[in-house]
């Protein structure tokens, strides 16, 4: 059918009366996603969306009330690591972190603990999860990629959507859109989600958005090149930044020489992987 | 945010990590005063957020309070890789028998903070890890339950430290770890920690990097902030929460995110052309921070072009069209704008700016391909 | 090491956690002047290591400095369960709307901390778990990522506490949870945590208790040490490292091991006798540790004899013979004394006793019988 | 054959230059235990008991040099966490700790970790494990047990002797003697034990020596009542002792009338296992 969510996920949003995530709520409601609670602490009682979403004082409540089994998180950098750890400890099997400027050490705990309770984490710092005509879970617009075959994976936010935007001006369409986020510590990389498209039937080739910065890029060409059957073509973003400035996300610095786009670009060729090079040239790489 | 040498230090120590005698002074007279309090031979250390400070001449040893003050003068007025020296560290001089590199960082790989060591630290240090990496030793930290002291002593063995200096080292490389993870660091270094002739061990360098997000947790190091080695346009940008950083070219760029900007700048240099900066303004950015973005760009004068990028996700066309329309008002801008505009309210957007001189293209290459063109003196 | 309740509550406020106004005092004029600087109204609260203080008469509500040093000066007389009283609280007095129960001691189950919590706290907690125990919340919380936010607030959902307290609920938790895991605490208690009527919370009593084993890390606390209310014997007992409990009994007992210590006093019970202490000496005790239990034991004037026990393991059978017969030797002792060695080097021990008066049994039963014959009057 | 250790057991022993580790570590090697390494930080190199025993700095190293697979050890209490987190660290599989006064807050983390590791613990605060004619990886005595059919297992360290010794004058031996020790947080407990003897083909009947404080007779209980097949006889110390004293055991609380010997007595014997009044009474009701 497509990755990680579909219509029949039953999605919980934290932070869902927050300015952000009332706004994208609404978007993620508007486009048929199935929203099935919110989280507010303190608002608990409370109902969204002309009374049809049920606000509550905690994840565990929700969930148990609502049976949710996503939840998109929209709550303040300082306030996210809480928010994921709470998520986690009620075991929402896929938690979608939206929120950018989430402190490294926070993220670090995080993933620790999060490695010990077996559940899905998307983000921080990401746009989050679209399967077109089935759900969006985070802010990619809904507007710009229709259900096709093709599988997105993306450390970028709206370079994402420019890709997209360029597919569907193509008439190609995507089975699930998926924004991993670019900071340093984070969830599902590009080897998760590389493997989940293998497997899943509806998709049957690959885009693969990369930047400078870290070696996900590298050992997901590998990755490719050992078990991908399904063509991947890539765009690596960066080829012009100069060395060790940091580009608005952390994890795009160029550490010690290692994360250039160019050995990202060489190691992802040698893999078999055509490669773009600018982002509106993909769907032309692209299988009709 | 990168932090001097002193101001690691102050931190290095609180947290035990032993640092020589000495204290920061920005007039050369200072330095000689300190060298007087210090016994004479100092080191006089340029305070600059850049790496190769010594090969530079920014590091001077004085032998007297006199050749302190003479040294202090000429580092005070020098410049480095384009930084100003504002500040100098007048440090005791140090007698040593041994250089070793210290550091601590985040593993991307696991997770993790990662202990990373060598016995032969000093200014060569990149060179070691270049040339015999075998001599650079890695340690995952689990970040839960923090540094253990069979670690360190783990780490001390695998430098083949010497035993007497083991409990000192554990003490040392605790310190470190603390120092990192109370305040939120993404870097922690020692280099070099050295073995001193009358067998202490003490950190003649430091160097820490804090991690922005983590800032207010750490109201006390937002003061650290050196304002005077940033370029007054990204103190302007940090100000209303814009991502920029001056580059060297022609064509000035504003987009939203750093993946569509870092594409956006690679267009222009696969076109020809050369990028004037970096610039995010974010999700959601509306009419002000637009407005400022443009500014900021405005304020370099070799920009002769300007290329701005939306893609509407969060961030509203119209919104982007009005801060624009907005700015020229106010300001006689004298260079073309092409504009790209795509996504939320891309309509809107657009009928906004088809009065004005904005020129507006349709794709993103075609975009980059006009800015080159009207940069290098080509008309449409 | 049990903490007193003002000792208990300087901690919790170096940890946030907000207490009454008030100080700690051992003569009556000065509860007459602290109720004075508070304003009039205080409570006086004995200072005693046991629970029930306020059933027997040793927590008084005064309504003015007069009442307040009349009050103080009849608790600093009183007796509470054998303990005498030295000291009082003088704290403001509260008015509140609400009592809620606050603790966090260790699972033992999960290994791992565990809040407790009631909204029905008060002095009738105890009562409240045995009939309604679905009033009692139980929380564990991981140890090594610490309490989070989201548990804090779990907890204050749990006990239906208004919205509008929350905050400082969560607040006043992370206090107690740090005051606990920082002190190295089994025990961080708060009964109650009131709502006042002014709709602030505060901690109205406080409990803690210290794990020994954990002093050593820190040194402040062992000031806190209230000799006074030990035992001289105890006090004497911990010196020497020997774990001794003063009990009613006639039969003084030696043995090496709780376990086995236990199992002694029980056969003692079982054949009609009762012990009249618990004495662990430990694993390899020396002769002047051995020496030092006996002068414990005979300090206690009911004891009409002692049993010596000891299973040699790590503690070698000679060297408990050889204090034994030192002792003797220094002190006249009067009354029999019944030993049973067995283990390591037991031969030697016993050779070493057979010219003295002390008498030797091969069983442990056998000892036991010997011992409550000796004590009940009887003859061998 | 017996459980935990037998004579292919190699021992390595953390503290075995100091003064008691030194002491025991002889006991065991003189007891014909497998003593393949000792490791005392800052004394790698050294050589031990006639220069039959190499010293190491550091755990990883000793085993990496002798394929040790059993700790031992004898550090002072401030230092024990270390130790087993060392041990746990270098992936040993079976550690046993008999220092004792080791801080609750220490055992918690050190728990905590080896959950993640997957070894086992023994421990701390207790005397060991004994294999009669195997080996001696810890304080038992070895004099006062000899090989036979029975399991020990025990919470207490010198009952424990007084037990073994009266099994020896009726002429019974035992499979493996454990003693997992007091703490309130140890390692190995009473139904992980008697699931090893449950399995061990060596062994007829159990022995198990309880004593005041918590729950963990009461929960082996259950487990006996379920699933053992095996003959169990028991012991509970403390039937004298007044409630919410500290009987030298940080483990020995009665806590608020929970965990006292009647109540653990009743549940046991309940199960079906026979109850000795004293230690010596034990011999006689065991099995020929």
């Amino acid at each position: 059918m497509s990755i990680l969510v579909d219509k029949a996920s039953r999605v919980l949003i934290q932070g869902i009366t927050g300015n952000e995530g009332q706004f994208h709520s609404w978007q993620m409601f508007q486009y048929g996603t199935n929203v099935v609670a919110g989280v507010t602490p303190g608002k608990g009682g409370d109902w969204i969306f002309d009374g049809k979403v049920p606000v509550f004082d905690s994840v565990k409540v929700a969930k148990d009330a609502t049976g949710a089994n996503v939840s998109v998180i929209f709550v303040p950098a300082r306030y996210a690591a809480d928010a994921m750890l709470e998520a986690a400890d009620a075991e929402i099997p896929l938690i979608v972190c939206i929120t950018e400027g989430v402190p490294v050490r926070d993220m670090i705990q995080v993933r620790k603990f999060l490695d010990q309770k077996k559940v899905y984490l998307v983000g921080p710092n990401c746009p989050g999860l679209l399967t077109p005509g089935q759900a969006k879970v985070g802010i990619i617009p809904g507007n710009i990629t229709k259900p096709g075959n093709v599988g997105v994976v993306s450390r970028s936010g709206t370079l994402t959507y420019e890709v997209l935007y360029a597919m569907l001006a193509n008439d190609i369409g995507s089975s699930t859109c998926v924004g991993i986020g670019g900071d340093p510590v984070h969830g599902l990389n590009f080897i998760d989600t590389l493997e989940l498209f293998e497997a899943d039937p509806e998709t049957d080739q690959v885009v693969m958005i990369g930047e400078i910065g870290g070696n996900e890029e590298q050992l997901a060409a590998d990755y490719i090149a050992r078990y991908m059957t399904k063509p991947v073509v890539a765009f690596i973003a960066g080829e012009s930044a100069p060395p060790g400035k940091r580009m608005g996300h952390a994890g795009a610095i160029i550490e010690s020489g290692e994360g250039t786009a160019e050995e990202k670009i060489h190691a992802l060729r040698v893999s078999g992987v055509q490669i773009a090079h600018h982002p509106e040239e993909i769907a032309s790489m692209l299988i009709r | 945010m990168k932090l001097h040498e002193y101001q690691s230090k102050k931190i290095f120590e609180q947290f035990g990590v032993p640092i020589p005698k000495g204290r920061v002074a920005n007039i050369a007279s200072e330095a000689k005063q300190i060298a007087e309090e210090l016994g004479g031979r100092v080191v006089i250390k340029s305070q600059v957020l850049v790496g190769g400070r010594g090969k530079a001449g920014g590091i001077k040893l004085a032998k007297d309070p006199n050749e302190a003050m003479k040294f202090a003068s000429d580092i005070l007025g020098m410049e480095i890789k384009g930084l100003p020296v504002r500040k100098i560290l007048v440090d005791e001089a140090v007698n040593f028998e041994q250089e070793i590199y210290l550091a601590i960082i985040n593993n991307r790989s696991n997770n993790c903070p990662m202990i990373v060591a060598s016995a032969s630290g000093g200014v060569d240090i990149e060179e070691v890890a270049q040339l015999s990496p075998e001599k650079i030793i890695k340690y995952n930290i689990d970040p839960l339950l923090g540094l253990q002291d069979f670690q360190a002593r783990d780490v001390a063995l695998s430098i083949d430290l010497p035993r007497v200096y083991w409990k000192n080292f554990i003490k040392i490389l605790h310190g470190l770890y603390h120092a990192f993870w109370e305040t939120d660091s993404t870097l922690a270094e020692i280099n070099p920690l050295v073995i001193t002739k009358d067998e202490r061990m003490m950190a003649l360098d430091a160097k820490m990097i804090i991690d922005d997000n983590a800032l207010f947790r750490h109201p006390d190091l937002i003061e650290f902030r050196d304002l005077d080695i940033e370029a007054p346009a990204e103190v302007e940008a940090r100000k209303y929460g814009l991502s920029f950083i001056k580059l060297d070219g022609e064509i000035g760029c504003m987009v939203n995110g750093a993946g569509l900007a870092m594409a956006t700048m690679d267009i222009i240099q696969q076109n020809g052309g050369s990028p004037a900066n970096f610039l995010d303004i974010g999700g959601g950015a509306g009419a002000e921070k637009v407005s400022a973005a443009l500014r900021i760009i405005l304020s370099d004068p070799k920009v002769k072009v300007i290329l701005i990028n939306i893609f509407g996700g969060i961030t509203r066309c119209d919104e982007v069209a009005k801060g624009l329309l907005s700015s020229i008002k106010q300001t006689k801008i004298k260079i073309p704008i092409v504009v790209r505009l795509v996504g939320t309210n891309e309509e809107l957007g657009r009928r906004l700016l088809c009065d004005s001189e904005i020129l507006t293209a349709d794709s993103l290459v075609s975009a980059a391909k006009t800015s080159v063109l009207l940069a290098t003196g080509g008309e449409l």
